[in-house]
């Protein structure tokens, strides 16, 4: 055990005479959800410094979209936030949409909504799985969920051709259109689904040892929260009411009858859930849109795949993913390529307030923070 | 709130649930075992391109070193050289045409951005290989598939392509028999100019 | 009903358990802890009556029933420590008026207590003061009386301090733990002497017990300093803490201001029962106190003490209550003096006695406490009494209880218990052969008694309210006085009933109280009536003067405002200032170290400035003079050895500094090897 | 002599001497262990089954704990270079040390009442001892628990940290950020 | 069996080991596992003169055992809490730096 | 074969060899037969713990878990035993040497020597010592100096957390663990188990037998000596030491090959310890549950009743997250010690009430027992409660 060197500058606020500990967790560390380091400084087990350290999956995604077209861009963005390629497609294509002034027919606005409610329900399944992993429940709620999840990630293979990596969207519509017979295994996944919030329900939500670990751990005040422009769940367990499909009522939100689960303490027992309460309201969602799913085209016919040329302009289109707002900040000049291509990922920005939270817990708990800030380091590094 | 402990009395009946569960629900037990069985990929799967050839591998090849794809490609995983004769004349077919699947990323922007239906994306997984380099840099020999392979595979998709290009093609023929009307009725004009579709 | 009197011990566990089991409930659950408390006396209770029905049958004529079970608590060696309880009248009418009057009281806290946010912490401690209560009572062992004693301390500690937050509170906690200890020094010291001396501290044993005759008879002949019989001086030790505890003369001074402790409390322990321990602890070593020489008619040393504080303490509380303007601190004044009438029973008249005022004044005490504390619930937390008045009309129920209280105590004749067990003192005072003082004292404590209870009636329950003056005078804003709930009245009701009834078990007439106790059989006897009624006589019309001395200061012109002087400050303003200022002993004793140490402090100022700076400047000089001669001398004589003397010194210095120089191996060094030393010496030293 | 109690011997002098004289404070720690170990070894050797275990239980079980934690918490487990480990005056203490122990041997080999063989095979059950505690020795066993008592209470105000003056661990100003 | 002097000796040898170990090391912690040593030598010598005693009261040298693990369990606690103690006001445990005591030179 | 036969079947094989050799050597060679014994049971019941615990995990997750190796992957611990055999034995560079290669031997051998008092059968305990509860925990006392030895060998940070970490969860929870053996060894009067274990036999004409765990005190002694033996054995939830979220393996973390084996050796053993001491304290020892099914070997029970200990404590692994530091030293400190200690008393009450004979004093005595349990616990448990609980949210 190595002390912190006794020149090194002190971190404000702690006793000048404890020994400090350094320690390292990641970038090879079991609970930093991919190659992410937090460089901690600890008096005993008590975080008083933390800095996080990331760039380590950097892939230079928006500088090599500036070089290629509008469309190669795609099958990049699959890879952001590589649990949920749909949402990031839908949000790229919406900002070129708006670029090019193309109108979405009725069906693939149906289908957007299907593909991106399931994506919720998938990244917030798996998501509370990993966080219970990382406090230590040796992945049987992970493993639930990810058999779960399978049932969703069949569907998209069926429907898109590939599990993770859809790259489904196109600008003005979708790719393929959907069969009766996907519609109704959809439904049935849908109908399936609340026996396993249920399970989960049962196994977590009133566990002692998860309300011990995660209630009043890792607050994040309402003000720091809005400050700091946090988005998603995370925003919305701290109690801002701001959800994108209430807010932009992007693509055909306005249809479906939905409600907004706010927190209270912003700690991560609400961060918890308040994605279980959100993967509930995706279903009833879910369940108008397969319901009400219409007949009809699936793609602008003034799309074209090949030589688009959006007019010259800037663009900013946001939706709102399972982890936050996800925007796409495009400004074109007329060429087939972008001329800057900028995105706003969720993960980063919610990461920036990890220290906030940190500070003063315990290691353990900084690993179930940063677990409930809900990071992707894809589309943190970009 | 409850007693104290009902939480984890709770989480503990629903872990027993799916222990026992998983003896006698195959909806539980999802696991398949890989190696001795596996699920048929669906219809829509894809994994990485081949291309699509008429009757003879070489000579019955769709493609006509276009570049679209290449071009097109996010990840510049396709290399096409373009055939030439003596005289250096770009003829309309591939030389060189290949992909290295180790970079590919599957996203099928090729198979969508190709106008003549020439390139296709194929449902082959199983690809390790035990060498290092070379292995999984795709010559054309390596990528070209039969159509009846690709009708194997993607049977709806395949019923599509070989539609329109039925369509296409008749199209073409009528267009060239009117031509060739006309140009029989006027004079004599270069006649297999027209070939062009694969 | 042979299992109940075998297990009487159970009566003060129930308690316990309540206490115990409440202060486990989460503080929301205030009915539970209520009805612990209160199920576990009336339980208590039940048990107690079966134990006194079996008293009521004397073991032998002359010998009162007595069970004692005693049992081995801790053993070491060929030692060992043993307690037990005793069942015999004395705690049998106490087991009886402790729980009968804990368990009004505890349903009075009920309605008295209900928006405290504290609730269940409250009856907890009552509850938990009750059990130790009991546990002393029944105790077979000075030792475990001890231990009750101290719990009993402790309860009284928490529940006086029980509003904490109010720094009086805190003090006054902090005082009443404090004094009692001082008094319970001496209990202790007088415990352990008694086991040196008998070798047990059990009561009854089998006449093994200390009290008993076998160790009485040592202990008489033996003396100590000054001649005192050990038995006179072991019960004085006792004494001292009865004294703390029961409030006698040098040590009353936390009682009145215990009153910062909720009402109930105050009727609780402070009227009714933990004060009372004092006297119980003097009438339960009652025979090692009067125990003389046989044959030796004189009263003992320790009686004598015993009588003269006890009516100090009578006259002297009954003075200062006179002049008190809180509706608690007079009857907390009150309290002092009748527990020095008490004591002076005993002293003079025996165990019957003194235990028969216990007995009424505890009903009637705590119905008069509870009185008041009706009346501050109605009056909005108002205790003074010159704030209130006329509230007869608005608080009837109280009104009348309360007046039944006062006459108790002030001894109107015949009706009312408190005329009969104080005239049974008065009358057994003035019996005693020694001296008449005590007689004397006694008979003026009862004429200011009568006064002062008149005169807090007048003010309270009499004339005009003033309470609107009050708030008009920028108090807080009250509304009209209320009367207080049925949970509250119904306990004044019942206490009122029996301070009336009481009376009658101990008039001269019929002495039942006192045959009981004694274990005889008792008869009505008209003529004992006839031979006390020249003190009846007397005493009533002491009561009458004194009533009469009331209503024509205080009743006959009420006082219209708060702020208007005491008719008595008209009267006599100098002794009403000495009065109201309580004799000052609190500022006495305040100041005493204070002053002293200022006074001291100028003293040595003033010596130190003239006498010695005098002869410091005096010898100053002469040295001066003296030097300049020995200079002479020195510089030309002594100087060269003394330098080298100097030197040695200190290099010698030196070397043994170096020695002490804060290593603290080198000095375990140097203690090993003298220790090896010391065992080589030892060893072959001695063997050679 | 008994080979038993020769290599028990030899075992705990061993540790003792590791305990002393080891530079790395850790290898004392541990090596005391082995002595206390060594130690409760005899005393079973010695018939004495419940005071052999109690030692391993207090000694190993806690008193040899602590101290490897006290070294941790003050650092001392890492022996530096250039820190002296033994103390300047370390000659005298080898004297002085050397010295007790001629006068405690010369001292037993002096004493010709000492050789004789052990008088019996002890029997004491555990049973025994317990009604010996809890009556013979009652008295020293409460002012034992006593003692613990106000060790416990001891130990913790001594090795409790000083409180910081203000805040315990300040973050910065939640919610104002720039 | 084992004659009663070699018990003695070992435990004298233990002592003195404990004692040079007391006095020689300059660590606190030192100083106290020294201590431990002498404890521990003389708990030895109960259990020998019990074994070899007359011993018709049977357990003395066992309770004397017993009570003296436990103090020693407690003075060790005590001991290694002064010793933190002193290592968060001094910064070091070093006995021969912890002489403050003597107020002289050395302020701190 | 009759039922005591087999009952005997081991005391009588073991007693047939060594009366082939020679007086001497008899006392020696017993208790090296017992030691392989015990070595061999455990060390196979410690590969079929592991199987079964990857296996019940594995079901529990609807998993099929390992089924590669041999049929149904039975084969998987030889597979896993081979590996770790062959693997690199990592030694870091800065490690003290000696002491880290002691580490993984002091803890296992510390595990063991608790064995040599567990009564496995019937006339089946290696040695009955008459301070066979005692002689116990001093054996495993020992462990924390093997996990201290782990974590400051390695001079890892994370080892060395992980090893702070486990002394201080071993030490507070080595309190409860031996005050909620008091009621037991309270009311048998007796350290030895085997004692223990006969006084809990089925009286004569009884169904049901005497098992401590039938009462109100020996059931939650059961159950606070079950949760502190799962903190003891660094299980989950307790499994701090080596919580791989936070620390990866801890005290472990640094070593490979077979070392590591053997630290999870330990574990294994340890836990198989703390079960067996269970069932000898509570659950009866070696005796079945019902009279009736007596004709099974007293050794069979103990091994049935292992294996069930066992699968609780694999199922508590698959259901539960872990604690934090100092909830875990809360726990500890503030609600098993208390309830340790009440436990105590409640064990003494119920051995005085059971002289009483009113009519209705066995249904007073098992209230007032219980009472006296539940109060406090809940009491003891109502500030967590005031700071813990569900949540009712709002919609916006």
């Amino acid at each position: 055990m190595s002390a912190a060197p006794p020149s090194a500058p002190l971190p404000a606020g702690a006793a000048i005479d404890r020994d400090l500990l350094e320690i390292s967790l990641g970038p090879h560390h079991p609970s930093t959800h991919g190659v992410f380091r937090m460089d901690v400084v600890l008096d005993g087990e008590r975080v008083v410094r933390l800095k996080p350290v990331f760039g380590y999956l950097h892939r230079n995604h928006e500088k090599l979209a500036e070089g290629m077209t509008y469309l190669s861009s795609m099958p990049f963005t699959d890879r952001l936030d590589y649990f949920c390629s749909m949402t990031n497609n839908w949000a790229y294509a919406l900002a070129v949409e708006k670029l090019a002034g193309l109108q979405v027919p009725d069906r693939a606005q149906y289908i957007r909504v299907i593909v991106g409610e399931l994506t919720r329900l998938l990244n917030h399944a798996c998501l509370i799985g990993f966080l219970t992993h990382d406090m230590g429940a040796m992945g049987t709620p992970l493993m639930y969920a990810f058999r779960e999840r399978e049932k969703i990630l069949d569907l998209f293979e069926s429907l898109s051709g590939s599990r993770m990596m859809c790259n489904y969207m196109r600008f003005g519509g979708c790719r393929v259109d959907l069969s009766p017979a996907w519609l109704q295994a959809a439904r049935k996944v849908v109908d399936d689904f609340p026996r396993f919030l249920d399970e989960f329900d049962a196994l977590l939500t009133t566990n002692e040892i998860v309300m011990t670990r995660s209630q009043g751990v890792g607050i994040l005040p309402r003000e720091l929260a809005i400050n700091a422009s946090v988005t998603g769940p995370m925003l919305r367990a701290s109690g801002v009411d701001y959800d994108l499909r209430k807010v932009d009522r992007y693509g055909i939100y306005d249809r479906f009858d939905f409600r907004v689960p706010l927190g209270e303490h912003g700690d991560v027992y609400d961060r918890i859930m308040i994605r279980f309460l959100e993967m509930r309201e995706s279903l009833t969602i879910l369940r108008q849109a397969l319901r009400e799913i219409p007949p009809g085209p699936i793609l602008d016919p003034k799309s074209k795949l090949r030589g688009f040329r959006p007019r010259a302009g800037e663009v900013y289109g946001r939706i709102e993913a399972p982890k936050g707002e996800l925007g796409f900040y495009l400004v074109s000049d007329g060429s087939p390529n972008p001329y800057r291509y900028r995105v706003r990922p969720p993960s980063l920005i919610n990461l920036t307030i990890l220290e906030d939270m940190c500070l003063g817990q315990l290691v353990a708990d900084a690993v179930i923070i940063l677990g409930s800030v809900d990071i992707v380091l894809g589309e943190v590094d970009r | 709130m409850s007693v104290p402990g009902s939480g984890i009395l709770k989480g503990l009946v629903e872990t027993a649930r799916n222990f026992a569960g998983s003896y006698v629900s195959p909806e539980r037990l999802v696991t398949v075992q890989y190696p001795e069985e596996s699920l048929p990929p669906p219809e829509n799967a894809r994994n990485f391109p081949f291309l699509v050839y008429d009757e003879d591998p070489d000579k019955g090849l769709r493609c006509v070193a276009c570049k679209i794809c290449e071009k097109e490609c996010p990840p510049q995983c396709i290399y096409i050289v373009a055939e030439r004769d003596e005289k250096g004349k770009v003829l309309k077919r591939p030389r060189i045409f290949d992909i290295d699947i180790s970079v590919c990323m599957n996203c099928q922007i090729c198979a969508e951005v190709c106008p003549f239906d020439a390139i296709k994306m194929d449902t082959e997984f199983e690809l390790s290989r035990y060498e290092r380099f070379g292995a999984l840099l795709l010559h054309k020999q390596d990528l070209a598939k039969s159509n009846e392979y690709y009708r194997r595979i993607h049977p709806t998709e395949a019923a599509e392509v070989d539609a329109r290009l039925a369509e296409d093609r008749a199209r073409q023929q009528a267009k060239a028999a009117a031509a060739k009307a006309a140009a029989a009725s006027p004079a004599g004009a270069p006649a297999p100019a027209a070939d062009k579709t694969p | 009903m042979r299992t109940v009197i075998e297990m009487v011990w159970i009566v003060p566990v129930l308690p316990l358990l309540a206490a115990g089991v409440s202060a486990l409930l989460p503080r929301q659950r205030r009915r539970t802890a209520a009805a612990l408390a209160i199920g576990a006396m009336a339980a208590g209770f039940l048990l107690s009556c079966v134990a006194f029905a079996a008293t009521l049958q004397p073991a032998a004529p002359g010998a009162p029933f007595r069970l004692v079970r005693n049992f081995e608590w801790l053993q070491f060696g060929s030692a060992s420590l043993a307690l037990g309880w005793v069942l015999d009248p004395l705690s049998a009418g106490m087991l009886v008026m402790v729980t009968l009057v804990g368990a009004l009281i505890f349903i009075y806290s009920l309605g008295y207590m209900a928006h405290d946010p504290n609730f269940t912490r409250f009856f907890c401690f009552l509850a938990f003061f009750a059990s130790a209560m009991l546990g002393l009572v029944i105790a077979n062992s000075l030792l475990l009386l001890f231990i009750c004693w101290e719990l009993v301390g402790l309860a009284s500690y928490l529940l006086i301090g029980f509003w904490f937050h109010k720094p009086s509170a805190a003090a006054a906690a902090r005082k009443a733990f404090i004094v009692t200890r001082i008094g319970d020094l001496g209990l202790l010291l007088g415990m352990v002497w008694l086991y040196r001396e008998t070798g047990s501290l059990l009561f009854y044993d089998q006449g093994q017990g200390c009290l008993e005759q076998a160790a009485l008879s040592k202990l008489v002949v033996s003396t100590t300093l000054g001649g005192l019989a050990l038995s006179s001086a072991i019960g004085l030790l006792l004494f001292c803490g009865a004294a703390g505890k029961s409030g006698q003369l040098p040590l009353h001074v936390w009682l009145p201001d215990a009153m910062e402790g909720p009402t109930p409390v105050s009727a609780l322990i402070h009227a009714a029962t933990m004060v009372a321990a004092g006297v119980f602890l003097v009438a339960r070593v009652y025979p090692l106190m009067q125990a003389v020489p046989s044959g030796a008619a004189q009263v003992s040393t320790a009686l004598q003490v015993v009588t003269w504080i006890g009516a100090c303490t009578a006259i002297f509380a009954a003075l200062i209550a006179v002049a008190q303007n809180d509706i608690k601190r007079i009857l907390a004044y009150s309290t002092v003096s009748q527990l020095g009438y008490m004591m002076m029973g005993l002293g003079v008249g025996g165990v019957a006695v003194g235990m028969f005022h216990l007995m009424t004044h505890a009903f009637f005490k705590a119905l008069l406490f509870l009185g008041a504390g009706s009346v501050i619930h109605g009056c909005h937390e108002q205790q003074d009494i010159r704030h209130m008045g006329g509230l007869r009309r608005l608080m009837p129920v109280t009104f009348a209880a309360y007046a039944v209280g006062m006459m108790a105590l002030a001894g109107v004749p015949l009706l009312f218990s408190g005329f009969w067990s104080k005239d049974a003192i008065l009358h057994a005072a003035h019996l005693w052969p020694l001296s008449k003082g005590p007689f004397v004292l006694g008979a003026a404590g009862a004429l200011l008694t009568a006064f002062y209870m008149t005169r807090q009636m007048c003010l309270v329950f009499f004339g005009p309210n003033r309470a609107a003056h009050a708030s008009a005078a920028g108090g807080h804003v009250s509304a009209q006085p209320h009367e207080s709930p049925a949970v509250m009245t119904v306990p004044l009701l019942i206490l009122a009933v029996f301070a009336v009834g009481l009376g009658f078990l101990g008039s001269p007439a019929w002495p039942w109280f006192q045959g009981w106790l004694e274990g005889s059989t008792t008869h009505f006897q008209a003529g004992h009536l006839s031979e006390a009624l020249p003190t009846m006589l007397l005493s009533a019309l002491i009561v009458a003067a004194g009533m009469a001395a009331g209503w024509w200061l205080y009743g006959r012109a009420p006082r219209q405002s708060p702020r208007e002087a005491d008719a008595l400050q008209r009267l006599q303003p100098g002794l009403y200032s000495i009065l109201a200022g309580r004799f000052f002993v609190d500022e006495f004793y305040a100041a005493t170290v204070v002053r002293l140490n200022a006074g001291a402090a100028l003293l040595s100022d003033f010596l130190d400035r003239w006498v010695w700076g005098g002869l410091v400047r005096l010898t100053a000089w002469l040295t001066g003079q003296f030097s300049e001669i020995a200079r002479m001398a020195d510089e030309f004589l002594v100087n060269g050895g003394f330098d080298l003397g100097c030197g040695r010194l200190r290099r010698g210095g030196r070397f043994f500094s170096g020695l002490q120089d804060g290593q603290i191996q080198h000095y375990l060094s140097v203690i090993g090897l003298a220790l090896a030393a010391l065992v080589l010496w030892l060893v072959w030293g001695g063997a050679l | 002599m008994n080979p038993v109690f020769f290599i028990l011997a030899v075992v705990t002098l061993a540790g003792a001497l590791g305990a002393v004289a080891l530079r790395n404070m850790v290898h004392c720690a541990l090596c005391l262990a082995v002595t206390f170990i060594g130690i409760a070894a005899l005393f079973l050797h010695q018939g004495a089954q419940f005071a052999g275990l109690v030692q391993v239980l207090v000694y190993v079980g806690a008193v040899a704990v602590l101290i490897v934690f006290a070294i941790l918490l003050t650092r001392s487990g890492d022996a530096r270079k250039g820190v002296a480990v033994f103390s300047r005056s370390w000659k005298t203490g080898l004297l002085t040390a050397a010295a007790t122990l001629a006068t405690l041997v010369a001292a037993i080999v002096n004493s010709p009442g000492l050789l004789r063989e052990a008088p019996r095979a002890p029997e004491l059950s555990v049973r025994q001892i317990g009604l010996d505690l809890m009556s013979q020795w009652l008295l020293p066993l409460e002012i034992l628990g006593l003692l613990l008592t106000a060790t416990m209470i001891g130990a913790v105000i001594l090795a409790m940290p000083e409180k910081p003056s203000g805040e315990p661990a300040p973050g910065p100003e939640k919610g104002a950020r720039p | 069996m084992t004659p009663l002097p070699y018990w003695l000796i070992l435990s004298s040898i233990l002592f003195a080991i404990g004692l040079a170990g007391c006095l020689v090391r300059r660590n606190a912690i030192m100083v106290l596992i020294g201590i431990e040593l002498m404890l521990n030598a003389a708990n030895l010598n109960f259990i020998a003169f019990w074994r070899y005693g007359s011993g018709a009261e049977a357990a003395h040298g066992i309770m004397f055992v017993l009570f003296a693990i436990a103090i020693a369990a407690a003075e060790t606690a005590v001991g290694l809490a002064l010793v933190i103690a002193l290592y968060r006001l001094r910064r070091t445990v070093q006995v021969d730096e912890a002489d403050a005591l003597k107020a002289d030179d050395k302020p701190r | 074969m009759t039922a005591a036969s087999i009952d005997q079947v081991f005391v009588n094989a073991k007693q047939a060899l060594l009366s082939l050799l020679p007086e001497t050597l008899r006392p020696g060679l017993s208790m090296a037969i017992n030691a392989a014994a015990i070595l061999g049971t455990f060390a196979l019941l410690f590969a079929v713990a592991t199987l079964l615990e990857r296996k019940g995990l594995g079901r529990i997750q609807n998993r099929y878990g390992p089924n590669r190796v041999g049929p149904f992957g039975v084969l998987q611990p030889v597979a896993d035993g081979l590996k770790m055999l062959i693997k690199e034995d990592i030694l870091p560079r800065q490690a003290d040497r000696v002491v880290h290669f002691l580490a993984p031997i002091a803890l296992v051998l510390s595990v063991l020597l608790a064995y040599a008092v567990l009564p496995f059968g019937r006339n089946m305990a290696p040695i009955d010592l008459d301070a066979g509860v005692l002689y116990f925990f001093a054996a495993s006392a020992a462990t924390e100096l093997g996990v201290f030895m782990a974590g400051w060998a390695s001079r890892s940070k994370y080892s060395l957390l992980g090893a702070m970490r486990g002394i201080a969860q071993m030490i507070s929870y080595e309190l409860p663990l031996v005050l909620s053996t008091l009621g037991v060894i309270m009311v048998t009067g007796s350290l030895s188990l085997v004692e223990i274990a006969e006084r809990q036999a089925p009286p004569a004409g009884a169904i049901l037998g005497r098992w401590f765990v039938f009462t109100p005190w020996g059931l939650a002694g059961f159950l606070l000596f079950m949760t502190a033996a799962v903190a003891e054995a660094n299980r989950a939830p307790f499994d701090l030491p080596e919580g791989e979220s936070e620390i990866i393996a801890g005290h472990m973390v640094e070593y490979s090959g077979f070392k590591y084996a053997l630290f999870f050796m330990g574990e294994y053993l340890g836990m198989f310890a703390a079960s067996g001491l269970a069932i000898t304290l509570f659950l009866g020892g070696y005796h079945a549950p019902f009279a009736f099914l007596g004709w099974a070997p007293s050794w069979f029970w103990f091994f049935a009743k292992l294996l069930a200990l066992l699968a609780v404590f694999i199922w508590l692994r698959g259901t539960l997250p872990r604690l934090r530091q100092d909830q875990l030293m809360n726990f500890a400190w503030k609600w098993l010690l208390p309830m340790s200690l009440v436990n105590l008393v409640a064990a003494g009450v119920w051995s005085y009430s059971a002289a009483w004979t009113l009519p209705g004093a066995g249904f007073v005595r098992w209230a007032s027992c219980a009472g006296l349990l539940i109060l406090p616990a809940l009491w003891l448990s109502r500030g967590w409660r005031a700071r813990v609980g569900p949540r009712v949210y709002r919609y916006a």
